[in-house]
């Protein structure tokens, strides 16, 4: 188990897209963070039920999805191209489903890799079922052995690399979110979310040393994602869900404490952190992920990506093609655009980089804790503890300071709503007890077991 | 100001202990429980209602207020229900089958109650018989279902279907919510109606109902 | 009339995003190409037909797509909002379900306006149903008074910019891109097209005027963007569909000679050339119209627009929204990113100018034509010329010639198929006369007079 | 090389001159015309077409040895009638009302011509009367429908309900094909088959008449 002490990028000038300081070689050559961008498309069904009935027509679907994108990938000449599977529930839960569907896409990518030289590899993502009993059981019961089948099974099927949006703490996270409760979420974040992950991912790098699948990495998608959208439509401040973010990273961290090595997951907006800290090669989504949802960092989020993903479209019919091979598209000029500007020298892509960071920055403090400046300055905060909840506790303490100091320059104008939450949350976090043991002890009363077995994350 | 007041203010701050003494208070000064309710208790929720709707405030100042609400309609209630008073309707609301999503559910039920409505939360990833149950057994007039992804959209109908099958569809209104669907699906479907946001939900309950 | 005879932007470099020498300036303030880059958002309804019984259906989904767009443009702080709205046939054919929604879409945008301050303008672009009688009569009948009332009707319900996607010699033109016939290219395009253009300009321009709305441009679509089209699904060769873009150039400016005064619209890949010559604003799409079309010109169209737009999306549901308002989102990043570059100086905009240019030119002829040096290079020779015949013969000959240089500069490698393409397109263009009457004498027999009516172009 | 490679050569470099005197030749040394055609235009054509599927040449090859195939046919089609010899089958085809779109139809009648079968041309903007009188006065044994516009498509259907109303349906094999088509569609509007490019249109029609 690596424990990180010591930032892997220290400049934010290093911190830029295409490159990682760990990058990561697939057996087919593919370099992920070694210089290039690449696409990576993710895509699922249009509105339909999903059950033995409707298999041979979902099988179809994915054939021609992954048939169609292929093949405009290969008439923009791009020069590799991920592609994320991300399983649908009902998939996970009968995990033959998701594994046949991993072997069509395999079959696919290993064509077009042989007849016209696309380079590629698959990222097959299981979901996180065990939420589907309420309290959940995290560590055993039917829906965490058919999870792990779901990671077994996939992997053998020919899935290069494994992710998870992994929920463990979500029990009690999304009402703390909607009742802006900060140490609920620093306990969900760094005492549950972090004990789960270590569990979680220390099967997940088993299933995949096994199997021959590497280990990618997590997100935060069910925490601070939630926030994000909550506050796209204006029902939280922007304030408060550009903390989480932060407070997140400590989290998603403990993935590749456990052995994960990336590429992390698109959706994971602390990826930008995790690259600083590790060193390992990140997906980022932004603009061309519009088709999955709105956000405030669309340029923001390609300062920093490794790979350019589209996050999720439904497989409908546009003017233009199906929506997957259309986002290909989209996504691949993207990343042409990057690996054009790294061809021209590290001063040209610094710029280019440069330019995505201005585009976003003064908008939303969402963007703003993106900076490659400010992910090095928090990130340094955050590995200066060595425990998970020590990390998420002074990701709060940081964040809000910084956050307070770019408004006051100008650099980040809030709304006086927000400004008021800033503060209101900043008291909050002031709170925190510094030992764990502390606010173990102080959530105990608080503690609905009708949502949460708390015995389930080594807890008494 | 009068106890009223202080009451109202105390729920838009969201002072729980606060709206509890003054409930108190102003059963010991001789407001009549209906008075209390509507002057009090709605009146101030409606008042951080429109307080969010104007973006003076968030969703977690409009939840704490209505846990200030809670609290003090626990102490309201015998008095309520002494006085004969009813609730302005009773909304079962759950997500449905297959899926978990809470967020959008809750806030439709934290202002529908608000509102004065009655709530009976069926919770997330709920089966068909549970809204079944709760118009046949619980009094419920409307059935308030959610869902968030486009994979269990299809089990709004199901839910349809089964009160059509246990003969209490027309006993009841429905609404559906969510992401995914719109108005025309609500008309595919055969449910009366559609709202796209929790504020909707509540004129669109008021609606239906007539009141 | 404004026959063009100096360019009007002489310096490749000063052929940028957002500067155009002659901006418009709207009377509501809104200036285009007077330093910043806004989105041209179109849309266009999902597969569903239209009469008289739809058209409430149908003017609902014109109210949601603009409400909704409107909202998501006001919530990414857009500097201002161009709007376009394509007719479909039936709504020229009945000018009145035209002017309708127009007047729908109006209404949306002042009250935007008003309340959240967004600036915005609405192009209106009423269909040439004129091809809906064959051969077509091109200077009065039925359809010709119901594509006049449409542009009137229209100018009158709200349209600030009034454009049109003329086909004056479409009806031999397709044939001659499939048996690439380079003569009848020339012939369809610089003799038949030009005269068109003139008549039907015009009256435009005359509707304009008397109703307050500004003539904006027309595209060579219906004979560039099919060649294009074709040649992307390899039916053509991607040097003849260069060739043909090049030699439109001379059609679409006879708008501009007969009063239109900007912006060009959106598909007229030959937008940077008319920039070039005639100072006016221009529109163009790429990498974000994927969701109408495939192109090879992803980025480098970018390089030299005022407005971004994605061509057209229909109105169907994404997982982020109606696919209208995932595109305005997709647009307003793309701008935002263009406009951050020119802030910061003309430095930065123009290197970010010359990465939109290096990322696609070596991939395609279609591309390579549009480098900002190309263009004005190939507009110099254009404008020597002073006929439109002339023009397109010109413009043939030297894009013949910057083709096999950039062939043999290892600037636009092609392939042996195309390079013996290109020598007999090459061979095709030495073939064409230098008078225009010795052409006009010459196609007399090859013409069928079922497909056209030559009289109808003041031949006789 | 034999007058018929001579033939096949010259329609293959798109030189009619060339395949009308290799085609009045063949004739006057004796070969039978089902042989000519067959041998050397149909060939020639399938030539091609192998050539540009395997990206050698491009769609103007294909079209002007296409041409030059016609010309040929011009001197050959009493020779072939004389001798009782029948086109592969017939085919209507046409791009359906109100759409304008005339490349991909003109694509698809040329690689069916070269393929043996006979075209009945029904053009662009073609009313459902058109399609039915040619299945019921001129012997269309299949009918091709083309549209661009998804505001178009629609007219597909209008088709095929017109032919089961003139009670023609059975009697013809109907295959669509456009952009905005798919075989869902297909299925949808109860048309026989979809093809989503020209070579594949013309292995879907032999598959249809079994040839
Ligand atoms: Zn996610
Ligand atoms: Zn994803
Ligand atoms: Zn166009």
């Amino acid at each position: 188990m690596e424990i990180y002490k010591h930032l892997a990028v220290k400049d934010p000038d290093d911190l830029i897209f295409g490159h990682s300081p760990r990058p990561l070689t697939l057996p087919n050559g593919l370099v992920i963070g070694g210089g290039l961008v690449y696409p990576e498309l993710n895509f699922t069904l249009p509105p339909m039920s999903i059950s033995a009935e409707t298999m041979p027509e979902i099988r179809e679907q994915y054939r021609q999805i992954i048939e169609s994108a292929c093949a405009r990938a290969v008439d923009l000449y791009v020069p590799g191209l991920v592609v994320e599977f991300e399983l649908l529930p009902e998939m996970t839960r009968t995990p033959e489903w998701g594994a046949e569907i991993t072997a069509i896409l395999r079959d696919c990518l290993d064509r077009f890799a042989q007849r016209d030289g696309l380079k590629s590899a698959l990222r097959v993502t299981p979901n996180d079922i065990r939420e589907f009993e309420r309290p959940p059981r995290m560590r055993s019961g039917g829906l965490w052995d058919d999870m792990i089948r779901s990671f077994e099974l996939c992997a053998q099927a020919g899935a290069d690399l494994l992710s998870i949006e992994s929920t463990g703490g979500k029990e009690i996270h999304d009402d703390a979110i909607l009742y802006a409760d900060l140490p609920t979420v620093a306990y969900a974040l760094g005492v549950l979310g972090a004990r789960d992950m270590t569990f979680l991912w220390d099967m997940i790098v088993r299933v995949g040393l096994k199997n021959g699948a590497i280990p990618a990495g997590d997100t935060a998608c069910g925490f601070a994602n939630t926030a994000m959208v909550l506050a796209e439509i204006r029902h939280i401040p922007r304030v408060w869900a550009a903390l989480i973010r932060v407070m997140s990273v400590a989290r998603s961290l403990v993935a590749f404490e456990r052995g994960a090595v990336g590429p992390g997951k698109d959706c994971a907006y602390e990826g930008p952190y995790i690259k600083a800290i590790t060193g390992y090669p990140i997906a980022m989504e932004g603009a061309e992920a519009a088709v999955a949802h709105s956000s405030p960092i669309g340029n923001i989020a390609k300062a920093t990506a490794d790979l350019w993903s589209n996050e999720s479209v439904q497989n409908v019919r546009l003017l233009g093609g199906a929506a997957p091979t259309v986002s290909l598209e989209q996504l691949a000029y993207a990343a042409r655009l990057m690996n054009t500007a790294t061809e021209a020298g590290p001063h040209t892509a610094l710029m280019l980089r440069n330019l995505f960071v201005a585009s976003d920055t003064t908008y939303d403090p969402q963007a703003y804790v993106l900076r490659p400046d400010v992910v090095i300055d928090l990130s340094r905060e955050i590995i200066a503890e060595e425990t998970a909840y020590g990390r998420v506790r002074r990701a709060a303490l940081a964040t809000a300071q910084c956050l307070r100091k770019a408004h006051h320059d100008g650099l980040c104008p809030l709304s006086p709503q927000e400004v008021n939450w800033l503060d209101r949350l900043s008291k909050q976090a002031d709170t925190l007890p510094e030992a764990e043991e502390a606010l173990i002890e102080q959530m105990k009363d608080q503690i609905d077991p009708e949502k949460i077995r708390q015995d389930q994350y080594g807890l008494t | 100001m009068t106890i009223i007041d202080e009451l109202r203010e105390g729920v838009i701050q969201g002072q729980a202990n606060v709206a509890l003494e003054k409930v108190k208070k102003a059963l010991e000064e001789g407001y009549a429980a209906d008075v209390i309710l509507n002057e009090g208790l709605i009146s101030a929720m409606s008042n951080v209602g429109q307080m969010y709707e104007d973006g003076v405030v968030f969703v977690p100042e409009m939840l704490i207020a209505a846990r200030a609400m809670d609290k003090a309609l626990q102490i309201l209630r015998p008095y309520l229900v002494a006085q004969g008073v009813k609730p302005v309707g009773k909304v079962a609301i759950g997500t449905v089958k297959g899926d978990l999503h809470d967020i959008g559910k809750k806030l439709v039920a934290m202002m529908l109650e608000g509102s004065g409505f009655e709530i009976i939360d069926l919770g997330i990833d709920a089966p068909p018989e549970k809204f079944v149950d709760a118009v046949q057994n619980k009094g419920a007039d409307v059935v308030a279902l959610s869902a968030l992804l486009t994979t269990t959209m299809p089990n709004m109908k199901t839910v349809v279907d089964a009160l059509k099958q246990a003969g209490v569809r027309d006993k009841v209104r429905i609404i559906i919510g969510g992401a995914p669907v719109n108005q025309a699906y609500a008309d595919q479907i055969g449910a009366d109606g559609y709202a796209p946001d929790a504020s909707s939900a509540v004129r669109k309950v008021r609606e239906m109902l007539g009141v």
